[in-house]
């Protein structure tokens, strides 16, 4: 266990905000050099889809967002494995690292936190 | 078109993600020869293994371009969601 | 797809039960009254009730990359003549107030942005039978 | 099918104010003389259960407004059966008639509106 | 009563309904020596038929009170919380 | 029950991200935060994110039989010296202003309530380091 805060997200995109803000919140703790990480589960896993196009519903696409997640100082993004094949996203992305979020992976951080 | 309406049947509007309690609500809620309308978080239903939709599903194309979202179903633009409610008199949003 | 043909009036209620930024509701509803008025419908009134009364906010200021959902419906409403409703006790649990109402309550300002009105559930009531068809646009929560 | 509007709550209450809400959309509806209906479902039957004390969480108790319903002209109130089996409410309650929220059911009514 | 803290354990403070995504998704989360917590609408699980909480299960007396809840775990009011809050350094809000 | 001692600061943060009257969260926080102070517990800051920021206007007016929880929030946040703190990102994207945001992006009003201030993230940062413990208030949807 080291420093990192784990910041969750398990709401699938463009239906409400909570990604968004969960997402401002991880970049607002690499923008002051904080250590943070990223994890998509449930629904959340969505967000990791390839071909998004925000412009349909005119919203921000939000793989873009997640593109910039490293260049932000977010060193390690996870996806849930089981979600992943839930959704028909077997491929392994380039973005993220599948784990299971089960209690051991969760003690990997000092924090975890979900809007 | 003729703008005959089904006076039974219903439109089944439904924004929910597939794990929302409402979901299986609606799918339960159901009869045969309604029509059921994904719009918003529920098209992800159409990427989910664990839900099997009725053959009578829409979803509203918008929506599945949004979230890279394929699948099986006819899609439908918004002047295609105002001719089903044109056609239901009877719709319900879930 | 040939557009659709316009039913004689009475015409379509549509009613808002999710904010913006918090939900999809606004900007689904947007464009299916874009929708209607495009298929040669008529869009009888605008309803806001619970959470749907925060998209009557003169106050939302989006960062200036992303959509104004309440200036997008401004425009529509102006555009189109679409009267717009708040629900009143809504409105006031909620924060969103027009002159009157902050005069009545003696708070410093009032916030609803123009083109809406505040009103009772009556009027949503009286969609019930002079509308052909009320439809819900939900919060996805 | 008659005219009848059937208000659907399936949320519990005190943790939102949908249910009141929706509450307030039938007493409205009884107030000018529309006819309206109401059904409990899911989690929402947790609105029948006896015992509330609304001033545990600062909030007013629901129970009361729904004692009041019939008395606003609301007269029907309907409990969805198995939901009420699955969160211990067996006894028949004085005030709802209970039900399976099937097809059948929803067609009993001219429209149907839950928030 | 001593300050000393379990430092890999961890508090899980739930207010989600038993139907929310959520819920299972806590108690999967939860490793043996965990506490949870009950909150607010989450309450309801304690005279849910489906569900089965673990062993370390506590609940806000406030809200099963307000909810007319009874149940057999331990209740705890908010002061009982802070204690809890205070006693685990390691605490999700789910 | 004996009440709880006291750390010595540094203390509580809480983070509420639910809004009144479409959640329990601030009722929650607010019973939570007395029993902090009530134990000689320090709160070292509120922190009021996403629809959590709808806590913060001044214009919330509930009928006069249900509870304000701004104006409980405003009396405990006075008598305790607490600061709190509403996240301008959310802030902006809801309606919330406070003056000075009000005059740079030429709205008509400000509707942020006493005892409220609106700043960035940085705050919440902060809180990570500065605070022993931070406690999380969500919406229950």
């Amino acid at each position: 266990m080291d420093d990192t805060l784990l910041m969750v997200i398990d709401r699938a995109p463009y239906g409400d905000w909570q990604g968004r803000e969960a997402l401002d919140m991880a970049f607002s703790l690499a923008a002051f050099d904080r250590p943070v990480a990223l994890l998509f589960r449930g629904e959340g896993v969505n967000w990791l889809r390839p071909g998004q196009d925000g412009d349909a519903v005119r919203q921000k696409t939000v793989s873009r967002n997640l593109g910039a997640a490293r260049m932000f100082g977010v060193s390690e993004l996870y996806a849930d494995k089981a979600a992943m094949a839930r959704f028909g996203l077997t491929e392994p992305t380039p973005e993220a690292v599948s784990v299971t979020p089960d209690p051991a992976f969760y003690r990997l951080f000092h924090q975890v936190v979900q809007l | 078109m003729s703008h005959q309406t089904d006076s039974m049947l219903t439109l089944h509007i439904l924004n929910k993600a597939p794990g929302h309690p409402r979901f299986t609500a609606c799918l339960v809620g159901m009869a045969e020869g309604d029509l059921l309308l994904l719009t918003e978080n529920a098209v992800l239903a159409l990427a989910d293994d664990n839900v099997r939709l009725p053959a009578s599903t829409r979803a509203l194309a918008a929506d599945c371009k949004a979230r890279g979202i394929g699948g099986d179903v006819p899609l439908v633009d918004y002047r295609g969601m105002v001719q089903l409610t044109d056609r239901f008199s009877r719709i319900i949003s879930w | 797809m040939p557009p659709t043909e316009a039913h004689q009036a009475p015409g379509y209620t549509l009613v808002i039960t999710g904010a913006p930024y918090s939900s999809q509701a606004p900007a689904t509803a947007l464009a299916f009254c874009q929708a209607l008025v495009d298929t040669g419908h008529t869009c009888d009134r605008l309803f806001l009730y619970g959470d749907g009364v925060y998209l009557a906010s003169a106050l939302n200021t989006p960062p200036s990359d992303e959509t104004d959902w309440t200036a997008e419906w401004q425009a529509l409403l102006s555009r189109h003549r679409i009267p717009a409703v708040a629900c009143i006790a809504s409105c006031l649990r909620r924060g969103l107030l027009d002159e009157q109402e902050a005069t009545r309550y003696e708070r410093p300002a009032s916030n609803l942005a123009s083109g809406f009105d505040i009103a009772g559930l009556g009027e949503w009531v009286e969609a019930q039978s002079s509308s052909n068809r009320v439809i819900y646009f939900h919060g996805g929560a």
